[in-house]
């Protein structure tokens, strides 16, 4: 199974990615420790998540083929 | 990106805003709230910034603005029409990047409802600013 | 009468809205916030409202309006610029009858501004309006 | 001395004027009076009174030659 990764704002810029895809992942709590190991200045930054273009208020999700997940850095629009 | 409902390539035109102020004429309507945020010179770091650059998570934008009209329309039973346009890419100091309008058959409602939709938009809408200096660095926000 | 500051004979047109929007440019301008009142179809004793006739004592308008301006840009440090238009004379419904445009640096004041603004006029401002019928019957308001 | 006297609104259509002379009158009060018996049905309806174009808040006032009164029901602008 595969899912899609999506970096917004600074986090594309620090992440030098729109989007990634990763393969073989079961939890999106496992899917942020990837990120924040690959992605070290992850850990430094305030971002939501969103699953599907909803926002995942927690991370004790298991992920299914072709999930969409986005880091969404704070709003700021207007 | 004209087709799109809520997002508009570039700044928002006098054009764009005026045809839309244009067909606020049914006659059970009494007020109109239109709001138009504008990018300004701020100074950060004492260089004044020229230009935004608005990206945006497009289809979580349809989304999530459909469920702000949505809350809107259903907490002021008196607003009849709202119409709303960000801008996405560039946009220059001095230029429009966000079009309120909200119709109602009383001020009161009108008012009320357009101040908290756009502080609505400014927390729940995905949209990123890239703040541009004319030294070519940039700051985001 | 196009000469005069704050009254406008007949309906305040599309036009005029657009002209005093393409002029709000200025780069320390962050929001604006617009109010169009536009006169509705009201039903009053079983009838429709087809128009209002608004009259005015004109000098007094002038040395009112010229003192809530003066006490919004007073109250409010970060409003840059006031723009208002009240029509005399007859207004269809679907038409607009009043033109607010309240510039800002930040959105927050120009809200609070504009609400306030317009609710001073409707307790301030010496105009009055008469209701008329497509039976050609009238009401004072 | 005279002061001219302004009717607006519903008060215009319930003199017959937009607006009228009056001689020889000394205080806002006797003014009042005067046009309240002039025109019976002032009497019934609620306004303001201005003088040269302020709001008067009491009527125990002067008159002097070329004052400008305006019987004012209440604002209905916008």
């Amino acid at each position: 199974m595969k899912v899609k990764i999506l970096f917004f704002g600074v986090l594309s810029e620090l992440t030098n990615s729109n989007q990634i895809i990763i393969e073989n992942i079961d939890s999106l709590q496992n899917l942020i420790s990837l990120l924040e190991n690959k992605y070290e200045k992850l850990k430094s930054h305030k971002y939501q998540i969103s699953l599907n273009k909803e926002i995942a208020h927690n991370t004790d999700i298991l992920l299914k083929d072709m999930d969409e997940i986005a880091l969404l850095p704070p709003f700021a629009g207007g | 990106m004209n087709k799109d409902l809520y997002l508009v390539e570039g700044a928002i035109t006098n054009d764009l805003v005026a045809n839309y102020i244009s067909r606020t004429n049914q006659t059970n309507n009494g007020a109109h709230s239109i709001f138009l945020g504008q990018v300004r010179n701020d100074i950060i770091d004492n260089k004044e910034v020229k230009a935004i650059e608005y990206s945006a998570y497009s289809e979580m934008v349809k989304s999530e603005m459909d469920k702000l009209v949505d809350l809107i329309k259903t907490k002021y039973d008196d607003v009849h029409n709202i119409i709303v346009k960000h801008s996405i890419g560039i946009v220059k100091t001095g230029e429009v990047s966000l079009f309120v309008l909200i119709s109602s058959g009383h001020r009161k409602q009108a008012f009320s409802a357009s101040k908290e939709f756009v502080d609505l938009i400014k927390e729940h809408i995905p949209i990123w600013k890239k703040e541009m200096f004319s030294d070519k660095t940039h700051v985001w926000k």
